[in-house]
């Protein structure tokens, strides 16, 4: 896990900026993803997750900051060709099965639009037969190739999105929250999937949900987003056994789980950010804790943190 | 006057009278029925400023609410009106001297005094009040150099001689003198009120001063206007009617519905209406004195040819066309001088001793437009036709276009429908090929109609030019004024000399269907100037 | 506790208690057949007897426009005027007080002025017969509307395409000048434009674009600017699709439905205005007749020879409903909220 | 909020800029002048009158001279009736247009809400199709043919009310009626729409779970949530009608603005026309403005939030 | 503890142009006082019809009750008057949707939605009705009710909207409170407010409720005992311990095993059901499950199967049940979970045959 795959360096991305509208949906986060790794991401509704993935694969143009794919920077001026190059190498699941489809097209060219736009195929033969193998790769059949979206379940969608972008051989994938808006039986054949292609190919996902008992089982490294910030990024069983940050103690406490016992003896945590009591001179920024455990905090607050871990 | 638009339209004039009563009990109070006449009119009066006004509905009006020295009785007779007598005419036929009435009155109390024509002729003729109808007081002595500011007005040849003394003094003399007079140009005009309202005068029914049997009691623009009787009239003894209403109505089925529901008292008729009422007891038909006919534009390059010309003229069915497009007591025209307008020192009627020209005839037609084809050097051509927009100027044009194309082998016809003054404008310009247009007559002489196509002459327009008919214009304008038979002659020569160089195709004197409640009476229908005088009109 | 089981229960055959699995192809079949987007509206359409009434009368219509006016010996703007004003007759139909030949006053005009000829829908004024009038009167009004609504769709949809797609500052301007356009009463634009130009088809048709296709740009924008942050297009953009690719495979045909509905409407509204125009005079130049200029022509002879207006009445208003009726049918077909 | 207004209000004057800038400049390219048809008018005299008119000058002064007067209120004078000045007209013939405009607009909005709510509720119904098929017949129906069979019927047939003309308020029930129908057609179609949308969303059903009767949660909750969207049409058909009213009036000899309008233009009055149209352009740009304002004041979304977006 | 309300037999089917949809295809549940019955299953499930039959509020004339009864306080709701109906609407049983953003009318000012029911059932004074509303929005933690009386839905956010709904439901002391996925629009926070905020209030005014979601988690946190609907039937229901700890039905195992918890381990495969639910316009033959199901049998694809009874309330309609099928294993993730319920019967009952 040594191999740095991306470096988000100081990413900002401020929407309507000088307007009175003004949204910091994300604000100065910087964190590395490394090659075969999955880091999960969560916060609750808004914190701006889709917004940093979406800056990460260029949907928007970042405010400031960097964002590196094998050390080049994606954003900055590029030519067409080396932003196709990170197109093939990096991709995206979207979170709404029913809106992430055209519904105008069929699945087999929605599967193959990569393989058109990137010329991956040299006949007609060929990018059907891609199509076929890539529709068995996410559990559907050949005969699938010819329907149109709405006649496939939302699980089914999903599936078909990943084929999607599975075409061009990606690195890596953002995944947008893809199991969200899918079934609780639905949810276990996305996420296997993409835990076998991940094995199979090697693949590096950006896994944002809220939902975190999946991101735990699924991620290798979880981060904590609040309002535009990264608040704690650790690797998942530390953060689930020891969360720092008190946004991620309360995140952790609202979520219910699958589990009556732990249910009757659950306690809520709230999170007043109150209780930093920063001032204006404290430096704040994401600070290692312990090995791979980063909490955004304060030097003072750092301190107490660390204590808190060693006991 | 520049004839046209008015004549054709559906119900553009109407006429007469009363009785909105119209219920059962009507019948045994026939003399209850009160004195009211209810009319319509297609459009709004423009102007009550005598100086200014150009149209029917204007003319109409003030033929009841003011009066010239003469106004037009029955037959179109001169009578007397502000003159208290026949004016006194010098040797030579060139000075008038008329005594204004000592009863004459505007309706605000003020005498009406020979200043008041003289105030009023000069301001017409004074370059700035640009008054259009200007031209026809230019047989006073000065009035065209007067007019074009060549002259002070000063030196108008009008003068008060004393507060109730009028002199006028004319550049010849003029046969048709007196029936002139009656028009409304040479209306006079009370200087007082006139300074007093400034640019408002004529403007509303209380900025403007009557004279005549009636006074504008109530004039709602774009709707309606209300005249009622005058009670300071000389002559309102004789004067029955209390009251006419006229309404604004453009569309005939509602005047006809209107009249169908006693609204009106009665309704011109547009053709499709003139079958289904053919068979009523009301129904009534006019000859008019305006004539219908193409101008040929004789610059352009076939219709040069007299032969051309001749086709163009004999090929088309003017009956057919009569009696179902127009379908309203109109008849073809083959002359330019209407039927029953002039008569000569002899008595006839001009159009008798004239008789029919180029009647129509599509064999001859056709040879005549191969000759032009021959002599011209063209196989194929197309001409435009002028035309304005009214209803039935509109189906006339497509009849024509149809008639000719068919019958003139070669010939395509466009048509350039444009509202009327733009017509008139394109005309004017001589930008045409051939032009729909019509002629009603100002002053009881042939004259009105032959002065037309002198070479150059204003409403020529179609550079048609014969030197021997300009000098027999002239002759009958000059020389040939002591000679009346003489001068008869020359007029009818003029015509003559027109259709033999088939300068203008003619194409129908205009008649008017309209319907009439039984109990309307003594509504006077003119040939020339205002349509209609309701002075002596009454219900019974 | 009781017991309760039924004797059928115990005696079931054991075989039937073999395990047995669905097969994956069976468990992610999808049993209808498959259907296409314009396939599957297509068959909602037909579900729908407004519109397919509204079908049938624009299909009828059509076939009309196109082969009426030759149907019989007569052209629209043969004149004769001894044959004028005569009222509708059908041998075949002379049973029917209408198309009996009698007219308004109860008098059989064929036999008192012996005409032999039988105007299926009468004859006009100029002795023109109503008839391949009408028809040709009805392709001209097509003609018109069609042609209205195609230029407006190609200007809506290119303006508002490029507005919403853009966005911006670009989106801003080109809002700012919609907003101007939208100000200003259409009719009188329309009125304006027609006295300046010489009237025609083509003129009428512009004046008629004017301001007309702004409709159909705000609706395409709206649509864009929606579309263009979905997911699909998203997608799309992520695996490096030009501007080219977006618009011309995810956008366009996604506005499609809207763009067409609105189309529907946007052709009758400009029969409807080509009408209006010929009513107060400014519509198509004689001898050519549309509709609307049939109407009006006959509106004046509405008591005397009722035929004249009523049947160019009848045929705007069915065209008029027609076009309607399909385009309701459509909207309810293409609306994406009565999917599902 | 006024922000909004004031942008609202910097739009409405360019708008109101380039309607007078091009209607001036599109009666220039008209043929014609107030010199048409006065040949015998000397050359001095046709001066005259064209300084009375400005149009002597170079086209930019005439503009300026245009636009200065316009900003006082100045519209010019009639070329047609001599020395009228145009705002006068105007102002003459506006009353009977708004006020049949006014009647048709409330007339048949009542009617067309009660029709096209009365549909909704009876979704699928005999009614249902009765009042769609009404509304459908009402804009495929010109609206001079319904007048002239109004007229034919109720006037002369019937005898029940005036044929035409104007002064009472009977005179007014006709031509209202003629106008109402598409009115009534467009919205009952709106309010058809809107009511079926309305009666599907979840406060609906959640009046419902709440127990209250079936009227109280269409008066309480459907109606007004039906109405605010329609309040948007109401502006842009107010000045529809408006100018919608020319044939009508024609036809009813009512002397409004839209027959005013028709007669200009068939004689070439052209500061009428040009004040005809900046006026409609005015009213129209005004009534949206208004409507807007109003829709804000109805749907406390907007008005709480301050302006739209 | 007393019944409140006994469904028996609820058949509910939709015409549409394609043909009968038969949503809801022969319910049995019933509900205790005081008490939370959860009602899960995947999405098209039956759920929300079922709720909706309750409260006879099917969408006319497409929806309606086909069959059964539901019998409530003696009173069976299915053949009751629309008049009786709105009597017991908002007043002895009421609902609270999905989705907050939607369910609240946005031009009629909060305090007057909430007042509604109060004026319709409570013939309270105006003033009296005010001030309960004032009451209630305090009840529900919402802070300066007065001020928030006045304002319109689109000022509240969605958390806040959520327990204005709640308020209404809430406004007469429903002795029923239906909760169609309160919170499944609700971030996990203020979800988590919610259903603390439902559970106090159920204490304080000892309410029944029936609450529908599909995320076990919620389950889990809420319910008493749990029913889950499977293509329109109920396939097996029983106390909250039960379903989680002693799971019977495939299905249910399929959803136990679907979720992981925060004990599962990374490289441990989540137990996937495969395929699509069913079409309910042509519901499968036999067993809904079976072509799902790993354990189906021959006799799923081809006969219903009845309902067992493992204890006095766990019911089970599975074939797998019978004596002569073959014992099979849960899946793993459900196995680590299993418990022994004391109350269980030595021999699943058959409870019911397969009514036709
Ligand atoms: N295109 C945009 N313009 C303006 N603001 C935006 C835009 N996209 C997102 N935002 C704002 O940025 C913030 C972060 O949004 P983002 O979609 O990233 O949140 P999220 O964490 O993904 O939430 P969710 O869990 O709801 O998906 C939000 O406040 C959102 O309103
Ligand atoms: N108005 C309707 N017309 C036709 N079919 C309907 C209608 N409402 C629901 N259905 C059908 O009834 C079935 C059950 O729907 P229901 O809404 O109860 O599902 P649910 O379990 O609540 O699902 P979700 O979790 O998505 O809310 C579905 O198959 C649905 O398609
Ligand atoms: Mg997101
Ligand atoms: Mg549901």
């Amino acid at each position: 896990m040594a191999e740095k795959l991306l470096e988000i360096k100081n990413l900002k991305q401020y929407f309507n900026p000088g307007k009175p509208n003004m949204v910091k949906a994300v604000d100065d986060i910087s964190f590395d993803i490394y090659k075969g790794e999955t880091l999960g991401l969560v916060g609750e509704s808004g914190c701006g997750k889709s917004t940093t993935g979406r800056t990460i694969i260029r949907l928007y143009d970042a405010t400031d900051g960097q964002v590196l794919f094998e050390g080049e920077d994606v954003h900055g001026k590029k030519s067409r060709k080396e932003l196709k190059k990170f197109n093939r190498k990096m991709q995206m699941i979207f979170q709404d099965p029913y809106a992430s489809l055209n519904p105008r097209m069929k699945v087999a060219d929605l599967i193959a639009e990569g393989i058109d736009i990137h010329g991956l195929a040299t006949s007609s033969e060929a990018r059907l037969k891609k199509v076929h193998e890539l529709l068995e790769t996410v559990g559907l059949n050949k005969e699938h190739a010819n329907r149109y979206p709405h006649e496939f379940s939302g699980g089914q969608r999903q599936r078909i999105g990943i084929a999607r972008a599975l075409a061009v051989d990606p690195d890596f994938i953002i995944a947008d929250e893809p199991i969200s808006a899918l079934d609780v039986s639905i949810q276990a054949q996305v996420v296997n999937l993409m835990k076998d292609l991940q094995r199979e190919k090697g693949l590096t996902y950006l896994f944002i949900a809220h939902d975190l008992s999946m991101v735990k089982y699924i991620s290798d490294r979880i981060g904590v987003m609040y309002f535009g910030k990264l608040v704690e990024l650790a690797p998942s069983d530390a953060l689930y056994k020891n969360p720092l940050h008190p946004y991620t103690q309360s995140l952790l406490s609202a979520i219910p789980l699958p589990d009556p016992d732990y249910e009757r003896s659950r306690k809520r945590k709230t999170y007043d950010p109150a209780v930093h009591n920063y001032t204006e001179s404290d430096d704040l920024e994401l600070r290692e804790v312990a090995p791979g455990h980063f909490v955004y905090c304060s030097e003072k607050e750092f301190a107490q943190y660390k204590a808190q871990y060693k006991q | 006057a520049c004839g046209g638009n008015n004549g054709n339209s559906a119900n553009g004039n109407s006429n007469s009278n009363s009785g909105n009563n119209g219920g059962g009990e009507g019948e045994e109070q026939k003399e209850e029925r009160p004195q009211v006449l209810n009319l319509l009119e297609s459009s709004e009066i423009p102007s009550m400023d005598s100086s200014l006004a150009t149209d029917q509905v204007s003319f109409i009006v003030m033929n009841q609410v003011y009066e010239g020295l003469y106004r037009l009785g029955e037959n179109d007779e001169a009578v007397l009106g502000m003159a208290a007598e026949e004016p006194t005419v010098s040797e030579d036929g060139k000075t008038y001297t008329f005594k204004i009435r000592e009863d004459a009155v505007w309706s605000n109390g003020d005498p009406v005094t020979a200043n008041d024509f003289v105030y009023s002729w000069k301001r017409t003729l004074n370059p700035d009040t640009a008054a259009e109808y200007a031209y026809i007081m230019y047989d006073i002595k000065n009035a065209q150099k007067v007019n074009s500011g060549e002259l002070p007005v000063d030196e108008l040849g009008v003068k008060a001689v004393d507060e109730k003394t009028f002199e006028v003094q004319l550049e010849t003399q003029v046969p048709y003198f007196k029936a002139l007079l009656s028009f409304a140009t040479f209306y006079p005009q009370n200087e007082k009120f006139i300074t007093e309202q400034g640019d408002q005068y004529g403007l509303e029914a209380n900025t403007s001063v009557y004279n005549g049997p009636f006074v504008l009691s109530d004039w709602k623009h774009e709707q309606s206007f209300q005249v009622k009787k005058n009670p300071d009239y000389w002559e309102a003894d004789v004067v029955k009617l209390e009251e006419i209403n006229w309404n604004i109505v453009k569309d005939t089925a509602t005047g006809v519905n209107l009249y169908e529901t006693n609204k009106a008292d009665t309704v011109g008729l547009s053709a499709e209406f003139v079958d289904q009422y053919k068979g009523d007891e009301n129904f009534k038909t006019r000859e008019k004195t305006s004539v219908y006919f193409l101008r040929l534009n004789q610059k352009n390059e076939v219709l040069k040819n007299v032969n051309a010309r001749k086709a163009i003229d004999m090929a088309w069915d003017k009956e057919g066309m009569v009696q179902v497009l127009l379908n309203n007591g109109s008849i073809p025209a083959y002359y330019l001088v209407p039927k029953n307008f002039v008569f000569g020192p002899d008595g006839a009627d001009y159009r008798e001793t004239n008789g029919n020209f180029n009647e129509t005839d599509v064999e001859a037609a056709k040879e005549a437009w191969a000759k032009a084809k021959e002599e011209e050097g063209f196989d194929e051509v197309s001409l435009e036709l002028l035309n304005y927009d009214s209803e039935s100027s509109k189906k006339i044009g497509e009849y024509l276009k149809e008639q000719l194309e068919s019958n003139l082998e070669g010939l395509t016809v466009t048509i350039s429908q444009q509202p009327f003054k733009q017509k008139l404008d394109l005309e004017t310009k001589g930008e045409y090929d051939f032009s729909f247009a019509g002629w009603g007559p100002d002053y009881p002489d042939p004259m009105t109609f032959v002065d037309m196509f002198v070479t150059d002459g204003a409403h020529n327009q179609m550079a048609y030019s014969n030197p021997e008919y300009d000098k027999l214009v002239e002759d009958a304008k000059t020389t040939l004024l002591g000679d009346p038979e003489a001068r008869w002659e020359a007029l009818l020569k003029a015509e003559q000399i027109l259709f033999e160089d088939a300068a203008i195709s003619p194409m129908y004197q205009a008649g008017a269907s309209y319907l009439e409640r039984p109990y309307v009476h003594g509504i006077l229908k003119h040939a020339f100037g205002a349509d209609f005088t309701y002075k002596w009109a009454y219900i019974e | 506790m009781e017991v309760n089981n039924r004797k059928d229960l115990e005696n079931l055959n054991p075989d039937l208690f073999q395990p047995r699995r669905a097969s994956e192809s069976e468990s992610e079949v999808i049993g209808r057949p498959s259907l296409s987007f314009w396939h599957d509206a297509w068959l909602r359409l037909f579900k729908n007897k407004g519109a397919i009434i509204g079908l049938v009368l624009m299909i009828l219509i059509i076939i009309m426009a196109i082969i009426g006016p030759s149907l019989n010996e007569f052209t629209y703007k043969e004149q004769n005027i001894r044959h004028a004003k005569l009222p509708p007759k059908i041998e075949a139909l002379s049973w029917m007080p209408w198309f009996d030949g009698i007219d308004h006053n109860g008098v059989n005009a064929y036999e008192t002025r012996q005409v032999e000829t039988n105007y299926w829908f009468g004859t006009d004024d100029l002795g023109r017969d109503i008839f391949t009038r009408t028809w040709q009167g009805t392709r001209i009004s097509l003609y018109i509307g069609v042609l209205a609504a195609l230029i407006d769709l190609i200007i809506g949809i290119a303006y508002g395409g490029v507005s919403g797609y853009y966005g911006g500052r670009i989106d801003d301007f080109m809002q700012r000048v919609i907003e101007v356009l939208v100000g200003i009463p259409n009719l009188i634009v329309v009125i304006l434009f027609i006295l300046v130009f010489e009237p025609g088809l083509f003129t009428i048709t512009m004046a008629m674009v004017i301001t007309g296709w702004t409709g159909m740009a705000r609706i395409v924008r709206g649509q864009i600017l929606q579309l263009k942050n979905q997911e699909f297009v998203l997608a799309s953009r992520t695996l490096g699709a030009t501007s080219n690719r977006l618009i011309w495979k995810h956008l366009l045909p996604n506005v499609m439905g809207p763009v067409i509905i609105t189309t529907m409407f946007t052709v009758p509204s400009a029969i409807f205005m080509e009408a209006f125009l010929s009513f107060i005079g400014l519509g198509i130049a004689a001898p050519q007749a549309s509709l609307g200029s049939l109407v009006n022509e006959g509106y004046k002879s509405i008591q005397s020879y009722p035929h004249m207006m009523l049947i160019p009445s009848v045929v705007i208003s069915i065209i008029i409903l027609a076009f309607n009726l399909l385009a309701d049918g459509l909207r309810d077909a293409l609306d994406p909220k009565m999917r599902k | 909020m006024i922000k909004y207004t004031l942008k609202r209000l910097a739009y409405m004057f360019i708008t109101v800029l380039i309607i007078a800038t091009a209607t001036f400049f599109l009666m220039k390219l008209l043929p014609g002048s107030p010199l048409t048809n006065q040949e015998k008018l000397s050359p001095e005299q046709q001066q005259i009158i064209l300084d009375k008119y400005g149009l002597n000058d170079p086209l930019p002064v005439q503009y300026v001279t245009y636009m200065t007067n316009l900003a006082q209120g100045d519209l010019g004078l009639s070329f047609q009736y001599d020395n009228r000045p145009v705002t006068q007209i105007i102002g003459d013939r506006i009353g009977p247009s708004a006020q049949l405009g006014f009647q048709a607009i409330v007339l048949g909005t009542i009617i067309g809400l009660a029709l096209g709510i009365f549909a909704a509720l009876r979704h699928n119904s005999w009614i249902d199709y009765g009042a769609t098929t009404l509304a459908v017949l009402g804009i495929s129906i010109p609206s001079f043919v319904f007048a002239s069979l109004l007229q034919y019927w109720v006037g002369v047939q019937l005898e029940w009310l005036p044929v035409a003309l104007w002064g009472e308020f009977k005179h007014t029930i006709l031509p209202t009626l003629a106008l109402t129908v598409g009115v009534v057609a467009t919205i009952a179609r709106f309010a058809r729409t809107e009511m079926l949308e309305v009666l599907g969303t979840d406060y609906i059903l959640l009046a419902k779970a709440k127990g209250i009767s079936r009227s109280a949660t269409i008066l309480k909750h459907a109606v007004r949530n039906t109405l605010i969207p329609i309040v948007t049409i109401l502006g842009p058909m107010t000045v529809g009608i408006m100018t919608g009213t020319l044939v009508i009036e024609q036809i009813f000899a009512v002397p409004g603005l839209g027959f005013q309008f028709v007669s200009s233009i068939n004689t070439n009055d052209y500061t009428v026309i040009m004040g005809v149209t900046l006026f409609f352009s005015v009213l129209f740009i005004g009534v949206i403005f208004l409507v807007d304002i109003l829709y804000g004041i109805i749907d406390p979304r907007i008005r709480l939030a301050g302006g739209k977006k | 503890m007393s019944r409140i309300l006994e469904v028996n037999d609820l058949q509910v089917s939709f015409t549409t142009y394609g043909g009968e949809v038969k949503a809801v295809r022969g319910v049995d549940f019933h509900l205790d006082k005081g008490e939370t019955l959860a009602i899960v299953g995947e999405s098209g499930s039956g759920k929300s019809v079922t709720t909706k039959a309750i409260m006879r509020l099917l969408p006319k004339p497409a929806g309606f009750i086909k069959n059964g009864e539901m019998v409530f306080e003696g009173k069976d709701l299915a053949k009751a008057s629309e008049r009786d109906m709105q009597k017991i609407r908002g007043k002895d049983i009421s609902m609270i949707f999905q989705d907050p953003m939607t369910s609240l009318n946005p031009t009629m000012t909060v305090g007057k939605q909430i007042m509604e029911p109060l004026l319709k059932h409570q013939n309270m004074s105006k003033s009296d009705a005010k001030k309960r509303t004032i009451e209630l929005l305090k009840l529900v933690g919402l802070p300066n009710p007065e001020g928030r009386f006045k304002q319109y839905p689109h000022q509240f956010s969605g958390g806040q909207r959520q327990r204005v709904v709640i308020a209404i439901a809430l406004a007469c002391n429903p002795k029923i409170l239906i909760a169609d996925e309160p919170t499944t629009a609700l971030d996990v926070t203020i979800q988590a407010q919610i259903l603390e905020l439902m559970k106090d209030l159920q204490n304080k005014i000892d309410t029944s409720i029936i609450f529908i979601t599909h995320d076990l988690g919620v389950v889990a946190n809420v319910a008493d005992r749990v029913a889950v609907m499977y293509g329109g039937q109920i396939v097996e229901s029983g106390t909250v311990d039960e379903i989680f700890y002693d799971p019977r039905h495939p299905y249910t195992w399929g959803l136990v095993a679907s979720m992981p918890t925060l004990d599962t381990e990374t490289g441990q495969e989540l137990k996937a059901i495969p395929g699509t639910p069913p079409d309910l316009m042509n519901p499968p033959k036999g067993d809904a499950f079976a072509l799902r199901s790993e354990y189906a049998l021959k006799i799923d694809f081809e006969q219903e199967p009845p309902t067992y009874k493992v204890s006095d309330t766990h019911f089970v309609k599975s074939w797998l049940l019978h004596p002569d099928a073959p014992n099979v294993e849960p899946p793993e993730a459900v196995k680590v979970r299993q418990r022994k319920m004391p109350s269980n019967y030595d021999e699943p009952v058959l409870f019911e045959e397969v009514r036709s």
